[in-house]
């Protein structure tokens, strides 16, 4: 019998097959690149739910009354700092994105440099964020 | 221990070895579109045609002008007369089409500006019988034998190919099954590595292409898997090996470890240094130095060693200087050299040279054909061919070599004689329309394949053995390297005899710890050790008779050459006790069209 | 090589190769920076202190921003629902596979009306 | 950190016999340095040839040109015969098959998958015209583009390396695309047409997600991605 990896479905099993060190494939090194792409696909599910509840507030929000009362409710700083995560979650997701499609049409993957591209990346997405929360935190 | 299943196929053609020679033979089987099998221990880009760097030599004459007739020449020459000119001249005049191709089915040479392939210079290559250096190796980079084993391989994928071959990756050959009244092939047993258990193949005609086997020499350039089982199987099954003696050390092995530095380093510009910095090959062979043949240059080394001019504390390598080549110029031509050189000694060698020194590589002898590629019998009168059994690449010898292969004449080899074999065999089946042996079921493992599953049932059910086979081997690598290496000596080659008497007992002793049949590489290495102990046996045997320095062969009891008594092959044969009988087989010296090349004197 | 031809034809002349997606979800993305970016600015930078009921409507009212908003919604709806796509594609090989990218087709097509009922009545 | 002779490091390796063990193990070996730059394969023939036989893993020409003997070392995929023991600074290396191949016994992974995958793309020079009476011609610049795609060696390290091919078993995965393009870019070829239809597939060039691990993972540092790339650009530019 051989062992085949992706064909093992039951959380318990999974549990001893990581402690058995058969499901190694997730103990695989992770470089940079594999971080950016699970932040990017982490993020970018976190953008649709996002919406998909954003979307389904407003809708709801149809009457100035009620729209004034859910205003006051996020007047509060704990939704004011859920905003900044909202906003640290999409410009991730943007910057990245951006990164991702230069990779595929302008060549920024050369051995070279492929690296680098992802540190790149990670200062320039530090930048729009710190840039975007500023104002953010100033209204604290 | 579980019973071990025997299961059977049946095929037109069997191969054994899926190596250059092998898929050259399988393009042409498959192509003739008869049922193939390839059989090979390792799947077939993993053999070890792969680690050929330098190129393939041609007369195509697209950087000079370049003849057949010239290339026909080196090679003899090269060969030190011991050759038959008239595979020499087969091989050489369908050089420039095989080469064409291969082209023709993808290869990527590397090219000149007016698009034509690359070719460079190599050692042993002259232009006008001998008057300067020639330009005839077509080179992909310094990947030529991956380059090229890998568009053989894609080749046998060509949809038009492809439903004919069947690749048995990973199943290790053990026996060649003969028909003893006849006299002809009837298959081969086979162990399955991954599942074990024996697979017979049983077919019209097996072609045998397995390769080198220089793995019993301490330094070697050989893959693991190059111990030599070809031999073995047609020793075994009664069949000779013909100058088995001949054993090309390449100069330039890289030092301590043995992977190899192409001669194409030297045919790029590259040259060898001894401790003082001089370049010694001046004394060796003034007019082409470092472009020499191998045997030529790999005496020189040794020479500068044994007078004490060596590199090293321990004065026993030289260097290979080729930083004045330019940076560039060696990443673009030679990006692998620089790859092993760092790696393995981390030399840079655009900066530094690279330690190096004379390397066990390749066997100029070998199962003995004819220009055929048909295996041949010697009958006392004339070469007599074995009906339905082929041998082509390393394991084979036509002999296209002589006593000693001019780089980049082997990977030509395994194509040409491949391709002869497959060619050969195809019309053999198709026209001459031979019956199947088709022995049943119950007879096959009570008479044919009894023997050995005897034995390795014998090593399951056995212990684990009271002598550990890595210590016969490495024994075996060093007694080789020390007996019978560059330069050898009649007490020190009949010291080797006894030793080989010894491994021979020892190995009655070796058992088999890892009792899964599932990938046992055990029970693999086993019958690697006993291949190369045979392998040992007939090249010992062989040296210490012949008489001579000739090529490769070079004796410091007899350091001239003797055309008189000794212009001829030796025939190796190994009888049920063990013994090796030798024969001698006159050379075949006239060609099929040119004039006979008279043995000169050879001088570099 | 026999064999392989049913393997082979897993891959060959597929219809829904898939490229319009992905060539689809790198233009949506690059027009989400721009439209994404304007949305958040407008949202949560200009005015916040003044997010009323009246500032929004009035702003929903104009033609302008009911393009803008519905093309953004669009595309996020388009991006985000073909990125969840290629989610279940890597990870979901069962029956299951129909059964997820059916009800986010569902969701999708839900949201686009709810999207469009909201931005388009406004009259300020 | 420097290793001089005689050092002992600790192997790790990851062990498996599919008809004793009902669940993989990892067993401690300790390997001696015995000259420097010494590689993982031959701390691990060390192993097999001194201390345990039974240790099963592939080799043939130990040197990083036959591609047997990719596995998993410290973490990252890699052919063992070109990996110093040395330049990976630690005095335990932990020695795992090719994660996502299924595994046959100890560090020998089942190929069948990945060469299916290989064969999937056509790999082969494929001509429509009958060829001319010499080889063909190929200017020194076409033939540079098929520079870093020619010389793989089928390890496997990139596939293997690679999330997408972990999640979706069908994914064709890097090595067998480069190899695509390794025909798809050559100027003598005539039938890329059916290769680009072959790679043009949620399981083909799409599904790869530019995660790069691939190219930190190829022992002969050729560039998947980059191939990818390629690959998915041609098909755009032929069809639009
Ligand atoms: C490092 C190096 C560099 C070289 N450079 C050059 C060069 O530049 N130019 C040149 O012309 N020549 C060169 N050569 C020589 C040339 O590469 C070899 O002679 C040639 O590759 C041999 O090819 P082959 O097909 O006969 O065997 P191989 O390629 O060695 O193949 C042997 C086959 O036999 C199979 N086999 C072995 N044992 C068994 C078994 N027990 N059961 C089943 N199958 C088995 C193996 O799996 C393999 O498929 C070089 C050789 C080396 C080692
Ligand atoms: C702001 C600009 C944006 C850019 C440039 C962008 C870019 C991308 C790109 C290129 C991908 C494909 C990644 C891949 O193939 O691996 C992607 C995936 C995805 N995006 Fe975006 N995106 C943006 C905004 C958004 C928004 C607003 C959402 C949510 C509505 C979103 C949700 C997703 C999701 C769910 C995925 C799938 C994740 C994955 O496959 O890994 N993105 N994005
Ligand atoms: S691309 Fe590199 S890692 Fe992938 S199979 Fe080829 S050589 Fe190995
Ligand atoms: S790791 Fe995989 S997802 Fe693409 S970039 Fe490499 S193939
Ligand atoms: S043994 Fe050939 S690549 Fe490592």
């Amino acid at each position: 019998m051989r062992l085949q990896f992706p064909c093992i479905y039951i959380v318990a099993e999974r549990i001893m097959d990581w402690y058995n060190g058969r499901l190694h494939h997730i103990q695989y090194k992770w470089h940079e690149g594999f971080v950016a792409w699970l932040f990017h696909r982490i993020t970018g599910l976190l953008l649709i739910f996002y919406l998909f509840i954003h979307e389904w507030a407003i809708t709801t929000l149809q009457t100035p009354e009620s729209f004034t009362k859910a205003i006051a409710v996020l007047e509060n700083p704990v939704f004011k700092v859920l905003e900044i995560g909202l906003w640290l979650v999409a410009s991730y997701h943007a910057v990245n994105g951006l990164r991702v499609v230069l990779t595929n049409f302008a060549g920024a993957a050369e051995r070279s440099n492929y690296k680098g591209n992802v540190w790149i990346f990670w200062v320039i997405f530090a930048i729009v964020f710190v840039a975007g929360a500023i104002p953010m935190i100033m209204k604290l | 221990m579980a019973d071990i299943d025997v299961r059977i196929e049946e095929f037109d053609v069997v191969i054994v070895g899926a190596g250059g020679a092998g898929l050259a033979a399988a393009i042409e089987t498959g192509g003739s579109k008869l049922k193939t099998a390839v059989v090979s221990e390792v799947y077939p880009t993993r053999s070890h045609t792969v680690s050929a760097q330098g190129g393939i030599n041609a007369a195509l004459a697209n950087m000079d002008e370049d003849y057949w007739i010239w290339h026909m020449y080196d090679t003899v020459k090269g060969g030190d007369y011991i050759g038959d000119q008239d595979a020499m001249e087969f091989f050489t005049k369908n050089a420039p089409k095989t080469i064409i191709e291969l082209e023709h089915w993808g290869m990527p040479f590397s090219r000149i500006e007016n698009g034509k392939a690359y070719q460079r210079a190599f050692g042993g290559q002259t232009r006008n019988f001998g008057e300067s250096l020639a330009h005839r190796a077509v080179a992909c980079s310094d990947r030529s034998g991956h380059a090229m084993l890998h568009t053989l391989f894609e080749r046998t994928l060509h949809q038009d190919i492809a439903p004919y071959v069947s690749y048995y990756s990973e199943y290790y050959a053990l026996e060649l099954l003969m028909d003893k009244e006849e006299r002809r092939p009837i298959g081969i047993v086979a162990w399955d590595m991954v599942n074990g258990g024996i697979h017979i193949f049983f077919s019209y005609a097996v072609i045998f292409a397995t390769g080198g086997n220089t793995r019993n020499f301490r330094t070697n350039t050989n893959a693991h898997v190059n111990t030599g089982i070809g031999w073995t199987m047609c020793l075994k099954a009664g069949i000779a090996i013909k100058d088995p003696e001949f054993i090309q050390f390449h100069p330039t092995g890289i030092y301590g470890v043995g992977n190899l530095i192409t001669e194409g380093v030297r045919g790029e510009g590259g040259y060898l240094l001894n401790a003082k910095g001089e370049r010694f090959m001046k004394t060796y062979a003034p007019h082409v130095l470092d472009l020499a043949s191998r045997d030529v240059v790999s005496r020189g080394m040794a020479m500068e060693v044994l007078e004490g001019r060596g590199v090293g504390p321990k004065k026993d390598h030289c260097l290979l200087k080729l930083d004045h080549l330019g940076h560039d110029f060696i990443m673009d031509k030679l990006p692998g050299i620089w790859e092993l050189a760092y790696k393995f000694v981390g030399v840079d060698c655009t900066k530094d040279p690279i330690p190096v020194q004379p390397t066990a590589h390749y066997h100029m002898g070998g199962i003995p054909t004819n220009v055929d590629a048909e295996v041949v019998d010697w009958d006392g009168e004339k070469e007599v061919p074995i009906p339905g059994l082929y041998a082509a690449g390393e394991c084979a010898c036509a002999s296209v070599h002589g006593g000693n292969r001019l780089g980049c004449n082997s990977l030509l080899d395994l194509v040409v004689t491949g391709k002869q074999a497959g060619r050969n065999c195809a019309r053999w089946i198709i026209e001459e329309k031979p019956v199947f042996p088709n022995p049943p079921e119950e007879f096959i493992a009570d008479k044919y394949a009894k023997g050995i599953i005897d034995r390795i049932k014998g090593y399951y059910e056995g212990g684990e053995g009271t002598v550990s086979m890595d210590a016969i081997w490495e024994d075996l690598r060093d007694t080789m390297q020390e007996n019978v290496s560059v330069f050898r000596i009649e007490e020190k080659i009949a010291a080797q005899v006894k030793k080989l008497d010894e491994y021979e007992k020892q190995f009655k002793e070796v058992g088999l710890t890892d009792k899964g049949l599932t990938f046992n590489t055990e029970l693999a290495e086993i019958f690697d050790l006993e291949s190369l102990l045979y392998v040992s046996r007939v090249e010992t045997e062989a040296a210490l008779a012949r008489k001579e320095s000739r090529g490769a062969h070079s004796r410091d009891d007899y350091p001239e050459r003797d055309d008189e008594n000794w212009m001829k092959h030796t025939f190796t044969k190994i009888d049920e006790n063990g013994k090796v009988e030798i024969e001698y087989v006159p050379v075949r010296t006239k060609p099929l069209t040119a004039p006979t090349f008279q043995p000169k004197k050879r001088v570099y | 090589m026999m064999y392989m031809r049913g393997f082979i034809d897993r891959y060959q002349g597929s219809a829904k190769s898939g490229e319009w997606n992905w060539l689809l979800q790198r233009v949506s993305g690059v027009a989400l920076l721009v439209l994404l970016l304007g949305h958040f600015f407008v949202e949560h930078f200009v005015g916040h202190t003044g997010l009323t009921y009246q500032a929004v409507a009035a702003r929903f009212a104009s033609l302008g921003w009911k393009i803008f908003d519905l093309t953004f919604v669009v595309f996020a709806l388009y991006h985000g629902i073909n990125g969840i796509f290629m989610v279940i594609e890597d990870y979901v090989h069962s029956g299951w596979r129909v059964f997820w990218k059916g009800f986010f087709w569902v969701v999708g097509i839900v949201y686009l009306v709810l999207a469009a009922i909201t931005v388009l009545p406004f009259k300020g | 950190m420097a290793l001089k002779e005689g050092d002992k490091v600790v192997f790790k390796i990851f062990r498996y016999d599919p008809e004793k063990d009902k669940a993989p193990y990892y067993k401690d070996y300790e390997v001696t340095i015995t000259r420097t730059g010494m590689m993982v394969l031959d701390g691990l023939n060390q192993i097999k040839w001194e201390q345990d036989h039974t240790l099963t893993y592939r080799r043939s020409c130990r040197e990083g040109v036959c591609g047997s003997d990719g596995m998993n070392i410290n973490g990252v995929n890699t052919v063992s015969c070109m990996s110093h023991i040395e330049d990976y600074n630690a005095n335990v290396l932990t020695i795992k098959p090719l994660p996502g191949f299924p595994i046959i016994k100890d560090l020998v992974c089942d190929f069948e998958d990945f060469f299916n995958k290989y064969y999937v793309v056509k790999p082969y020079l494929i001509e429509k015209d009958p060829p001319p009476g010499r080889e063909r011609l190929q200017s020194p610049e076409d033939r540079a583009k098929l520079d870093g795609l020619y010389e793989c060696i089928l390890c496997g390290c990139c596939s293997s390396s690679c999330p997408s091919y972990w999640a979706d078993p069908d994914y064709l995965g890097p090595s067998a695309m480069l190899n695509a393009a390794r025909f798809v870019f050559d100027t003598r070829d005539q039938g890329s047409d059916e290769r680009l239809d072959a790679v043009n597939s949620i399981h083909g060039v799409w599904r790869c997600h530019t995660i790069l691990n691939c190219i930190s993972a190829c022992p002969k540092e050729l560039n998947p991605t980059k191939a990818i790339a390629g690959l998915q650009k041609e098909i755009l530019k032929r069809k639009y």
